[in-house]
């Protein structure tokens, strides 16, 4: 269950050591608060949100950490992904809780292996990814994975054609429980194999991949020019 | 190039014959994999096929017979030609170019400065079929994790975080000075401009003579009516002329005597004698 | 909300005996089953429901108990209602689950006259202000002026119909800037200012404006009936 790690990137000696010092009944107070917030909030709540509701000068990063270890052998956990906190059900339990639940849509194995290649690879072009697979992507694989919010546009790379970059998004962290994109499963491995080099052009030798809303360097804004990326001409006009 | 599958599976794909899509290939049974099947469905782009022909040594990805690959390949395409398989485009490229691949590597042709190692270029293919395997193998991975929704749920019933909006007003004193003289000054124009005179109209004057008509059976002074009821001197003269206006049309009616004994004396006003009797 | 167990029925020494005894590691397991479960549901869950996904011989009541006791401090509390448990944020926090954003906002035209009508004729009656004015004044911009904190009622005029008189409040004084209402710039500095230009009537001042907070000889209190002041005045409204 390597995948799993960073869920429980705490370890439980770590855990102990840090509710052993026990928070003071003012940090305890600034515990309750976050504990109310996060749990009421219908999405990922981000620090800044919780500040902006909180007591002048509550110390947030303690109160946080305090109580993500106290949900550490809950049947709920406080987890942080991107930059935002949320609670969510502990990843052992899923049997007693899948019953009812449907199946998220299955991807296709195009879309799964699209999808990877954006995360692993990120930012990354449309003709990185069909290299890489060795086949045109389809119009409808890339709208697929558009529309489940995991991939996002991210600009335009510094090369002829501006071609489109893609990466992934907050949304593709939360669903796969991760807590940052260097998370990914087996990523040092994919890294170590050194199999992202290769054709791939210069500059896009850094196997590590970022999802920062920062643009890298050969990377430019969308624009306001029209995606006449093959998949987007094809849209029907109205 | 080929598109890949991403729609439904029951879309029909350009690729392969409908009906005998899978079957035993003849070319095949040379293969030390006898179930060696072509179906060329069942595969996203030439790439992928490789792959898996590759995964048939049997042997680790990056000790892989690129040669050996090459002529399985080949066997395949020409299997699939036989049973008249449509093949898109992508594959009879990549055929082609591992013809070349295999005659170069079998038969070490004097290097032309221009042309690359044929070593090299068996390398840059095995390293693109590791590549492709490794994201599968990650993608896998990343579709077995825990998955919110699947395995990890969210809050069922999240009240949910509101945010109120307190309007917070701002005005300068100039603002409010100035408001204050724009207006002032406007209203302060206006009242003169819109000073128009008070009329008091015909049928004002004829109303309230009727209304006093029942008590005016003697000669009484139209003057001392319109004492009573306009009070202001401007309204005097508009009131006086109008009544006299109204007066005559009542004379006329046959409703009241009127006379004016000399010029300039009062207006005398009475009711007709007969409509009093009454 | 007669039927809803009360949040603190629990004693602080219950729990504390309660959870003294501490639940086993069979308890325990049950226990992370139940927080999974009724954070997760969309309803409030019942007992049956539980028991049901729960392996056999779980002993429901006991966890549910520790379960309760372990919330009971907490910013998030495990409460039963009717028959059915959920999980909710604890009622004293309720004001952090709102907050309030200060949204900047410029008075309208016609607000900010009738507030400088407001301070310079004060006490004043809505009539002698739509008297100034030359138009109705709109139930909206008179609320408007209430909210903003500037302006407040300050008794009636001893007249037919007793209406309300208006006048402005310290608040008023310290967003302009202002000592004392009388600093307000009378005709001559208005003039000075360039504010009137030359072409008043004759007799045309400018009042001495007064906030006493004591009411003026033809002002009484406002007494308790309701402000039925009608806003549906013959003059065009702006």
């Amino acid at each position: 269950m390597a995948e799993q790690e960073s869920l429980f990137d705490l370890k439980a000696a770590d855990v102990a050591a840090l509710l052993a010092r026990g928070p003071g009944p003012a940090q305890r107070e600034v515990m309750r608060l976050c504990e109310a917030m996060i749990f009421a909030s219908a999405e990922p709540l981000s620090e800044e949100e919780m500040l902006k509701r909180l007591p002048e000068g509550a110390e947030l990063g303690a109160a946080l950490a305090y109580l993500k270890a106290e949900y550490f052998a809950r049947g709920v956990n406080l987890v942080k992904v991107g930059k935002k906190w949320l609670f969510r059900t502990a990843p052992d339990l899923a049997f007693v809780l899948q019953r009812e639940q449907q199946e998220p849509k299955k991807l296709s194995r195009a879309a799964m292996e699209t999808l990877a290649i954006v995360a692993y690879h990120q930012p990354v072009t449309r003709a990185e990814i069909e290299d890489i697979r060795g086949v045109a992507i389809s119009k409808g694989t890339m709208d697929v994975l558009l529309e489940t919010g995991w991939v996002r546009l991210r600009g335009r790379r510094r090369a002829p054609g501006r071609p489109v970059t893609y990466g992934t998004t907050d949304a593709f962290l939360l669903h796969f429980g991760l807590e940052q994109i260097s998370d990914l499963p087996g990523l040092d491995e994919l890294k170590g194999a050194g199999l992202f080099d290769g054709r791939l052009p210069k500059g896009f030798g850094v196997p590590q991949p970022r999802d920062d809303s920062a643009l890298m360097e050969d990377e430019e804004p969308l624009g306001d020019e029209p995606l006449n990326e093959s998949f987007a001409s094809d849209l029907p006009e109205d | 190039m080929e598109r890949d599958h991403d729609a439904p599976p029951e879309e029909a794909t350009p690729v392969l014959e409908p009906a005998d899509a899978a079957f035993e290939a003849e070319g095949g049974k040379r293969d030390d994999e006898a179930d060696f099947r072509v179906d060329v469905d069942g595969y996203e782009g030439p790439l992928d096929l490789l792959l898996e022909l590759a995964r048939r040594q049997k042997v680790d990805l990056s000790r892989i017979s690129v040669l050996a690959l090459a002529e399985q390949y080949l066997e395949f395409i020409e299997a699939a030609r036989r049973v008249r398989l449509e093949l898109a485009a992508d594959y009879l490229v990549m055929a082609a170019w591992l013809a070349y691949l295999k005659s170069r590597l079998l038969l070490p042709a004097p290097p032309k400065a221009q042309e690359p190692d044929p070593k090299d270029l068996a390398a840059n293919l095995a390293r693109r079929l590791r590549r492709l395997q490794a994201i599968r193998v990650a993608a896998e991975r990343l579709m077995n994790r825990p998955r919110l929704g699947r395995d990890l749920f969210a809050r069922g019933a999240p009240e949910g975080l509101d945010i109120v909006s307190a309007p917070i007003f701002r005005a300068s004193l100039f603002d409010l000075l100035s408001a204050y003289a724009r207006q002032r000054q406007k209203q302060a124009l206006s009242h003169v401009s819109l000073k128009h005179r008070q009329v008091w109209s015909l049928a004002e004057a004829r109303e309230a003579l009727e209304r006093i008509l029942g008590m005016a059976v003697e000669w009484t002074a139209l003057d001392d009516y319109l004492i009573d009821w306009a009070v202001t001197p401007a309204q005097a003269r508009t009131a006086r002329a109008s009544t006299f206006s109204a007066s005559l049309e009542m004379v006329k009616e046959g409703l009241i005597d009127l006379r004016q004994d000399r010029a300039f004396a009062p207006l005398m006003l009475r009711r007709r004698r007969a409509l009093a009797a009454e």
